[in-house]
């Protein structure tokens, strides 16, 4: 076990490098160059050449990259081209607001969608038709669209949650828990979706397992049979999806949180990539390359602590 | 996603676009002050209610950091917190002292000489005195403040020297006489940093160091998304403000600024998009204030980038392409079709210049072919993100002429201010403010709408008589200039547009701007009795 | 944006579809959900690339007169705030995100698949590469790295959907790798190669073709994805540029407009979503995946006529008799089936596969499949009949009256538990102890099951164990409730033939001990006479003989069980091997097209016209049975079924009638 | 690869084995893992005579499928070699071997997944032909003749796998073996998935083909009954080793190693009385548990389960020895007892 999460540990430190050095050749590839931005546009060559120098942006990649990586283990992601800002405690700031968002409403998905999918495998019939029916058009909705509409029944017409903005937590708990509610749920609508998808499909396959039959023939009460051995057989697929889905969440937050005004790390490489301003936008993809590289690792052991075959092996 | 919209264009943080766009609305914000005069006034000192107030913002308030001087007059609407000023503009327009207990202008307006408050202390802890003016002062040739952006070398309202002979005293040398010394020193202009900070402005990227009534909690602060201010009771004028704390939200979706005034995030938001103004209204209130001149303002009248542009007549053949009156009746109910750059309020408005260029397509033809374009031109209009709404509609009116306007994506920041390099046009709103002959001065024919340097001796008469002078006159000259921008198709305005702001009326009163400005007087924000 | 569909990868089946194509239309458009999908798909594609033909309105032309109309006959669709035409805008706007997606598949696919097919065929050390390489592709940061992408080569959306197909390759390398590697498994790989055909080929003709059906559905999942990304990228601005239409911008532009207009966002909503649904149908359809077919709600059954006839055999404690097993308004699987069983004695149910004798075994518990069910008869198990019973009247005799073991050990146990957990269950729930005494109990009955490290294998996990220490758990769990009755279904058939002879000791060893009777399902003859006292021989459904083991196997009355023995290598000590065995010809029928009177006539060396014609049993072998009419000439003739002629099997024979290989076992 | 083996050139009686291994060594995976665990395939050497079958029997895990793989040339073997008609093949990649000898054939165990099931019987049967050079109307000729040939009409080329039950596709799948007419063809458990009367019809079919043929068969199987009917010769193996080699008749009659006795007397003959003195028979030799403890890395991989097991046995690994007609691995053959 020890040398299992060794080993999915420095895969990990691996991955990280991996995207430090993607990003790192995206940025290099551009037209644009850091000068540029730093000295504005109006500005000479030589007055971008010489911020250029002032950057190290003129020696050569190897040593800019190993010179970055050097501050990057230090924790110092650098400071921003365009106001100088410390890009770690920026995204320190913003990613508690995506993290909070992506987690809420991959919980929110895992528990409507487990419970609608086991609900699907188990009822079958009319219901269980209609929740997979729903679930695989509830997966197709586009999740813009679904916000708007979120949006305009429930904080408009209904004045029931806040439209927009993010409060955290610190300051006032219950505008925070407010604050999440309708990107979590424009979130979670394809989520449970796709949870549902998976746990009814798990459910169903584990409800045909041979040991089930096993279970059946000790009298196993049938409570038992479900919502133990069953759920406990289909929970690997849904909590492999339930990482992917988190994932996915994270990553794809830009629109959400362009939708719900929120300061989150999307907004964040949205705009510094618009900006060009390159330290903040490697320092996004690193810190969300950290966060879905962590959320692996930790959905690996969760899947280790749930399946012997992978803890055993 | 519209760089230029209005006094504070910036969706995206860029220095760049900080240096040209604000210092262009700077610019006019600056000389509408001029018509008013000085004299007293305070702010609103009730601050009864001790609480929090949020105000939503289209586009981030800092994004070069907290040094005040990079911006534009209007910026001060969010500077006013932690930052005071010489002199700062009063809702009633009317130029207030602030951080000066007493000033004076010799005879003919060539001097000026100030007193300072007392007891003023900066962040830094530092008093405030006049070799710390001074140093600020002393900053206005640098090209990148735009705060100081008329006070710099060769500028309309140049300083030529300032001197500080008692630690309550100082002199400001003018280099031409103004017409009120003192407007040249207000909001923004007029902010003066604290000592630490002005030895070392980039400290300031990250630290503000004003005397205001307000310091920046960088705990509850995420850079360009949101800045909380709380007030610090000792200031010196912690009294007249209202709030204990203040929020600005930067909201850049147009829809999401809205939803935040309407159900309560934000209990002040601005600037809204027309398109959500019957949302707000259904619930909320707004305010608005005219004097934003939507339309075409030409850079490449010297034909280097487009050679059409560089024909009277093709220009000319633009503004008759236009149909206004459909623009405004369809798009724009409201507003006021307008084919002049000065707005209605302006001294220089000269009702008849709208006849003269009403929409005639058979005319914009007919100027094409003496142009020797009879089967038009094409040209591009860079644009980040889509094009607006005006924009595509004013496309189809110029298919219907021959002309194609073709709009290039920008994907970023750096693409967009190259562009003001290469396009020959913008299609655009400014705001030239009650009195226009400063943008003119400062923008439109010196600056950054003119960075050809095309000459135009009708223009260039006007504006001379329009700045230098006074009664009469001035007012002959101001038309006169009008008259030669449009006759000369400098500009080719579509219409005269409102900026408007939302607000909350349960939690605020009306929101007060400042004077002709488009901008809001923070101070006055008060909470609804 | 959205979430890679790696959720499929375990929904799909990998089993290949065989080609549908003489029966005229794919099998996935026999789903109403596939018509859908393909119909709406088919249907957007061919609008939108014809749109500029057929379109009412050209997309730039405005009115803005007539803006955000609702629709109206002028405007089916209505108008957008430039009063252009919406019908002709999302149609128009079609063709990009559709081609653009095609293009991220192409990419994703065009990288993923050889890549998955190498990995596949080279094995470990390549596979580990590429696996690496794939599994950091998939960490990065998706949507922000394509805005970063956008940044730098600037909004022009092929070459980005082309970078977007990069990223997603590694999810469909992780997808097909799974796949192609449980196809390379199969023999006809090895086969091919055998045969000498080259890598490519192997590759084109036999790998891909078997992964057609979830690169289809894989296909057909992205290219929603893929939709849906091209649109939220137009809905952030990164989209064709104004006035070209672009759904994802419609959208925001709509938003915009929600107070004043909502209608606006229906359209264009539902046209996106509507395509993304109909490639997530199609995908499913595909796919097969019977989401109509799910199991119906447990039902309790419908109470059986039964006649309450008195036990025949006072001393049996169960008695089966006539029973008939269906499928629900379906064949028969199982007719007239009757046999009684002594205490302390072994039954073994034997024939060949398809012969019902698993049905039969199972429904002593009523424990049939879904679908199928006790269709009359009765199961008289110690004076009470079980047919008729509720769920959970049965549940309660289950494991303990009546246990069960079955086929295959390995996964007869819950993966995901530990020995001892499935252990202490059940002797809890049966014995009423606590924890601790149940698990010294657990030990116990795995000692006496003749295991020797029973601590650490009450540790273990089913995985860890072989196959017969497996089926050594099986039995001790069926025993944990101290049940009269097992039945063992295939007990040892997955076994090697030590472990079997180790595993029959012990069930003998039970039986001894215990008095516990037993019900043995085998096809094996061999183990029949190595452990059953009495035996029913099953063909078609029916039992064709019955009788002690040891009179049916020495002396078969009927010709199907002389059949049975004839083809059995096994020679009887001393005696040389036959240079060829006796064989049947054809295959068993199955059920639903059994022949009226004698089900075996038709591969019977004695059939004659009268087998054709329905007949009773006959008593045979003291109290057994034999269910052949001619038994009494075949005894008297001293009649044995021969083995076929040296050089009979090369010569084509009548190849039986294509025979469907579905049925029971 | 033109010249035979030198031992055979000059043999005046002997000619060249139809398929010859020796001194078989496969280890599965690579690097130190693989080194530190014993291999599968550990130093098997045994000839095939043409017209000759020989049986390969043991325990699943025994390494009898692992041997097949390697002379086809699915497994490349650690050490060893591999001739078939004494041309060396150990090497040859599996496109070569079909060039070059296109003598070497399979039926796999599985019928359901040795057939395509997306290719029609034709496609399956004439793939191997164009290979080797057969094309067209040649090839769809032989491939009906093939079908005819293992008793299956010709027509059935049109039809998909699915179509047939399990041991016409077991016809099929020796069809496609045969229809090169190769000299060697490697049986993998051809008939342990099928019924028992379909069993014996694919039996004696394979007996006919042989006889017709001149064929020389690998028959790997599990079931000593079922070797015996169609072997001639058969090996006994036990992990990767062979325990016992030798003519079927005497090994599965008179075996001489306990290993060979045990799989002997745990297959259940379907005679009650008999089987009840075999199984009392079996009782009596006290074997050991199958799969009890890993054995020993030194010694005879049978001692943890050899009731005859002494000191010896665990140290030395007993040398294959002639002990009347069979070649046993076991330091006390001679005590073994007598069926």
């Amino acid at each position: 076990m020890l040398a299992y999460v060794a080993k999915r540990l420095s895969l990990a430190v691996g991955t990280v490098l991996a995207a430090v050095l993607i990003t790192f050749l995206l940025v290099h590839a551009g037209s644009g160059t850091p000068g540029a931005v730093k000295a504005g546009p109006g500005a000479t060559a030589a007055e971008i050449a010489a911020q250029n120098e002032a950057l190290g942006w003129n020696q050569p990649l190897y040593v800019q990259f190993f010179d970055y990586l050097g501050h990057l283990f230090r924790f110092d992601l650098g400071t921003s081209l365009i106001d100088g800002r410390s890009i770690a405690a920026d995204l320190g700031d913003r990613l508690p607001v995506t993290a909070s968002i992506a987690l809420f409403a991959t919980l929110l998905s895992a528990v409507v969608g487990v419970l609608l999918g086991v609900t699907a495998a188990v009822r079958g019939g009319r219901l269980g038709k209609l929740i997979t029916t729903g679930a695989g058009v509830a997966l197709s909705l586009p999740a813009f669209w679904v916000g708007v509409i979120v949006v305009y029944l429930l904080a408009i017409k209904l004045e029931l949650l806040p439209a927009t903005g993010y409060v955290p937590f610190s300051s006032d708990p219950t505008a925070w828990f407010n604050s999440l509610v309708l990107p979590v749920l424009t979130l979670a609508v394809g989520g449970a979706a796709i949870i549902a998808r998976t746990a009814a499909a798990g459910m169903r396959e584990a409800l045909g397992q041979e040991h089930i039959r096993t279970l059946r023939a000790m009298g196993t009460p049938e409570w038992r049979i479900r919502y133990v051995h069953a759920l406990r057989f289909s929970s690997v697929p849904v909590v492999s999806v339930l990482g992917i889905q988190f994932i996915a969440l994270f990553g794809g937050s830009v629109i959400i949180e362009n939708l719900f005004a929120l300061p989150g790390l999307g907004q964040a490489g949205q705009q510094s990539a618009a900006s060009h301003d390159f330290p903040a936008l490697i320092g996004v993809v690193i810190v969300a390359t950290v966060v879905v590289v962590v959320v692996n690792l930790l959905l690996d052991l969760v899947v280790a602590a749930l399946d012997p075959k992978v803890r055993t092996a | 996603m519209n760089p230029f919209r209005t006094r504070d264009p910036l969706d995206l943080r860029r220095p760049s676009m900080m240096r040209t766009g604000v210092a262009v609305l700077a610019a006019g914000a600056l000389t509408s002050l001029a018509a008013c005069g000085g004299g007293s006034g305070g702010g609103a000192a009730s601050a009864s209610e001790s609480d929090t107030v949020t105000i939503a913002l289209d586009s981030d308030a800092a994004p070069n950091g907290y040094d005040p001087l990079l911006y534009a007059q209007g910026q001060f609407e969010f500077f006013s917190a932690m930052y005071d000023a010489l002199f700062v503009t009063a809702p009633d327009g009317t130029v207030t002292p602030s951080l000066v207990s007493d000033f004076s202008n010799n005879a003919d307006n060539t001097q000026t000489t100030l007193t300072l408050t007392d007891g003023v202390t900066f962040t830094d802890g530092k008093p405030l005195d006049s070799a710390v003016v001074k140093a600020n002062l002393d900053r206005r040739s640098d090209p990148d403040l735009e705060a100081y952006g008329s006070l710099g070398p060769g500028q309309a309202s140049e300083i030529t020297d300032v001197s500080a002979p008692d630690p309550k005293t100082v002199v400001i040398t003018w280099a031409k006489p103004q017409t009120a010394p003192e407007n040249n020193l207000v909001d923004t202009a007029g902010v003066i940093v604290g000592p630490d900070g002005v030895a070392d402005p980039t400290s300031l990227e990250t630290t503000p160091d004003g005397s205001g009534a307000y310091t920046l909690n960088t705990d509850d602060t995420t850079r360009a998304s949101t800045y909380s201010f709380e007030k610090s009771d000792d200031a010196r004028n912690a009294d007249d403000w209202a709030y204990d704390t203040i929020v600005f939200k930067v909201i850049t979706d147009p829809q999401a600024r809205a939803n935040a005034v309407v159900s309560g995030q934000a209990d002040v938001a601005g600037i809204l998009d027309p398109t959500t103004i019957d949302l707000v209204e259904s619930r909320q209130k707004t305010v608005s204030q005219g004097g934003t001149i939507v339309g075409f303002y030409f850079l490449d009248k010297t034909g280097a980038v487009n050679p059409a542009f560089g024909k009277e007549q093709a220009r000319q053949a633009i503004g008759y392409a236009i149909d206004r009156e459909k623009l405004v009746s369809d798009l724009h109910e409201g507003s006021r079709a307008t084919s002049q750059f000065f707005p209605e309020d302006a001294p220089g408005f000269d009702p008849a210049l709208d006849e003269q260029y009403a929409y005639d397509p058979d005319k914009a033809k007919q100027l094409l072919a003496e142009a020797g374009l009879p089967d038009g031109f094409d040209f591009n209009v860079t644009v980040l993100g889509q094009p607006t709404e005006d924009q595509v509609a004013v496309q189809a009116q110029l298919a219907e002429v021959g002309i194609t306007m073709n709009f290039v994506t920008a994907t970023s920041t750096d693409q967009l201010f190259a562009a003001v390099q290469t396009d020959p046009v913008l299609f655009n709103p400014f705001a030239p403010g009650a009195q226009p002959a400063g943008f003119v001065a400062g923008v439109l024919y010196g600056g950054f709408l003119n960075t050809q340097g095309a000459k135009e001796p009708e223009i260039e008469a006007a504006l001379g008589g329009a700045l230098g002078a006074t009664g009469d006159a001035q007012t002959q000259a101001l038309t006169d200039l009008n008259t030669a921008l449009t006759a000369n198709a400098w500009v080719a305005p579509a219409y005269e547009d409102f900026t408007y702001f939302g607000y909350n009326a349960d939690k605020v009163t009306e929101p007060s701007f400042a004077g002709t400005n488009n901008y809001l007087v923070l101070s006055a924000i008060q909470p609804a009795s | 944006m959205s979430v890679l569909p790696l959720d499929a990868a375990d929904e799909v089946a990998t089993e290949p579809v065989p080609p549908a194509r003489r029966r005229g239309v794919p099998g996935f458009l026999r789903r109403p959900g596939g018509v859908f999908g393909a119909a709406w798909l088919v249907f957007i594609i061919v609008a939108s690339l014809t749109a500029p033909l057929w379109r009412p309105y050209e997309v730039t032309e405005q009115d803005t007169a007539n803006r955000l109309a609702l629709p109206s006959a002028d405007h089916w669709f209505g108008t957008d705030p430039l009063g252009r035409d919406l019908l002709s805008r999302i149609f128009t706007a079609g063709s990009l995100p559709l081609l653009s997606s095609a293009l991220m598949l192409v990419v994703a696919f065009g990288i993923g698949l050889p890549l998955a097919l190498l990995a596949a065929e080279r094995g470990r050390k390549v596979e580990r590469v590429t696996s690496r390489s794939t599994e950091v592709l998939m960490a990065l940061p998706g949507t922000i790295l394509l805005l970063a992408v956008i940044g730098v080569i600037g909004n022009r959306l092929y070459p980005v959907m082309a970078i977007l197909g990069v990223l997603i390759s590694a999810a469909v390398y992780r997808v097909m790798l799974g796949v192609a590697q449980s196809v390379r498994q199969r023999l006809y790989i090895d086969a091919a190669r055998v045969n000498g055909l080259g890598s490519l080929r192997v590759n084109l003709l036999h790998v891909l073709p078997s992964m057609a059906t979830v690169v289809a559905v894989q296909a057909a999942q992205l290219f929603g994805i893929g939709l849906l990304i091209v649109a939220g990228l137009a809905f952030l601005g990164f989209g064709p540029g104004e006035p070209e239409p672009s759904w994802g911008f419609m959208i925001q532009d709509a938003s915009g407009h929600l107070f004043d207009a909502p209608w606006l966002l229906v359209p264009t909503g539902v046209v996106l979503a509507l395509t993304v649904v109909a490639a997530n149908e199609l995908a499913d359809a595909i796919a097969g995946k019977k989401a109509d077919k799910v199991p119906a709600r447990r039902k309790e059954r419908l109470p059986v006529a039964v006649a309450d006839t008195a036990p025949a055999d006072p001393s049996a404690v169960l008695e089966v008799r006539d029973l008939s097993v269906a499928v629900d308004d379906g064949p028969q699987l199982v007719t007239g089936v009757s046999f009684a069983l002594r205490p302390g004695t072994v039954l073994g149910l034997v024939g060949e596969s398809g012969c019902g004798k698993t049905m039969t075994a199972r429904s002593l518990m009523g424990l049939l499949p879904d679908g199928v069910s006790v269709s009359g008869g009765s199961i008289r198990w110690q004076g009470r009949e079980l047919v008729g019973l509720s769920e959970k009247e049965l549940t309660a005799v289950r494991g303990r009256e009546i246990a069960m073991i079955s086929q295959e050990p390995m996964v007869a146990l819950d993966p995901m538990f530990s020995i001892a957990y499935q252990l202490v269950g059940p002797i809890r729930r049966f014995r009423g102890v606590g924890r601790g005494a149940a698990r010294k109990i657990a030990a116990e009955l795995l000692r006496n099951v003749g295991i020797v490290d029973a601590e650490r294998v009450l540790k273990s996990y089913p995985h860890q164990l072989s196959g017969g220490m497996a089926q050594r758990v099986c039995i001790a769990l069926a025993l944990t409730g101290e049940p009269e009755l097992l039945i063992a279904d295939e007990p040892t058939t997955a076994l090697d033939v030590t472990v079997q002879a180790e595993i029959l000791s012990l069930l003998r060893a039970l039986v001894h001990d215990t008095g516990l009777s037993v019900v043995i399902v085998s096809h094996d003859l061999g183990v029949v006479a190595d452990i059953c006292d009495d035996v029913a021989v099953m063909y078609a459904g029916a039992v064709v003989e019955s009788g002690t083991a040891a009179a049916v196997l020495d002396d078969p009355s009927h010709p199907y069980t002389m059949a049975l023995l004839g083809a059995n290598p096994h020679v009887p000590e001393g005696e040389p091997v036959p240079l060829r065995l006796a064989s049947i010809p054809g295959t068993v029928p199955p059920p639903g097209s059994w022949p009226t009177g004698c089900r075996f006539a038709s591969r019977c060396q004695f059939a004659r016209d009268e087998c054709t014609a329905p007949f009773p049993a006959l008593p045979a072998h003291g109290s057994g049975s034999v269910l052949c009419i001619r038994v009494d000439d075949l005894a008297s003739t001293h009649a044995t079924w021969d083995a076929e002629p040296v050089g009979a099997e090369t010569v084509a024979d009548a190849v039986a009638e294509p025979a469907p290989t579905a049925g029971v076992s | 690869m033109t010249a035979p083996a030198g031992a055979t050139a000059v043999s005046v009686v002997p000619p060249a084995p139809a398929l010859e291994i020796r001194d078989l060594v496969v280890r599965y995976g690579s690097g130190r893992k693989a080194r530190r665990t014993a291999p599968a395939i550990d130093g098997v050497s045994f000839d095939i005579a043409p017209g000759e079958t020989v049986g390969l029997v043991g325990e699943s895990g025994s390494g009898k499928s692992t041997i097949g793989k390697a002379v086809l040339g699915l497994q490349p073997p650690t050490s060893g070699t591999v001739r078939v008609q004494g041309q060396d093949i150990t090497r040859m990649s599996l496109k070569q071997r079909s060039r070059q000898v296109a003598d070497l054939r399979v039926v796999f165990q599985d019928p359901y997944s040795s057939l395509n099931p997306a290719r029609t019987i034709g496609q399956t049967l004439v793939e191997p032909l164009a290979l080797m050079g057969i094309k067209g109307t040649a090839a769809w000729e032989k491939a009906r003749s093939g079908l005819e040939s293992v008793g299956l009409p010709g027509e059935a080329v049109d039809r998909y796998p699915s179509q047939f039950s399990g041991g016409q596709r077991q016809r099929i799948a020796i069809a496609r073996a045969l229809v090169c007419d190769p000299k060697v063809v490697v049986l993998d458990e051809p008939v342990s998935a099928l019924d028992l009367s379909t069993q014996a019809q694919v039996l004696n079919l394979l007996a006919d083909l042989r006889d017709q043929r001149g064929l020389s068969f690998l028959f790997i199987a599990h079931d000593l009954g079922v070797v015996r009917f169609l072997s001639q010769r058969t090996v006994v193996l036990y992990r990767g080793q062979i325990m016992e080699t030798g003519p079927v008749e005497a090994v599965s009659q008179a075996p001489r190693h306990p290993y060979t006795v045990a799989l002997t007397s745990a297959a259940p003959v379907p005679r009650p009385a008999e089987q009840a003195a075999r199984r009392a028979a079996r009782e009596a030799l006290g074997m050991g548990t199958a799969g009890a403890a890993s054995a020993s890395a030194t010694g005879c991989p049978f001692v943890p389960r050899c009731p005859l097991a002494t000191d010896v046995c665990a140290e030395q690994r007993p040398p294959l020895r002639l002990i009347d007609d069979s070649l046993t691995a076991c330091h006390h053959a001679e005590r073994v007892p007598a069926l």
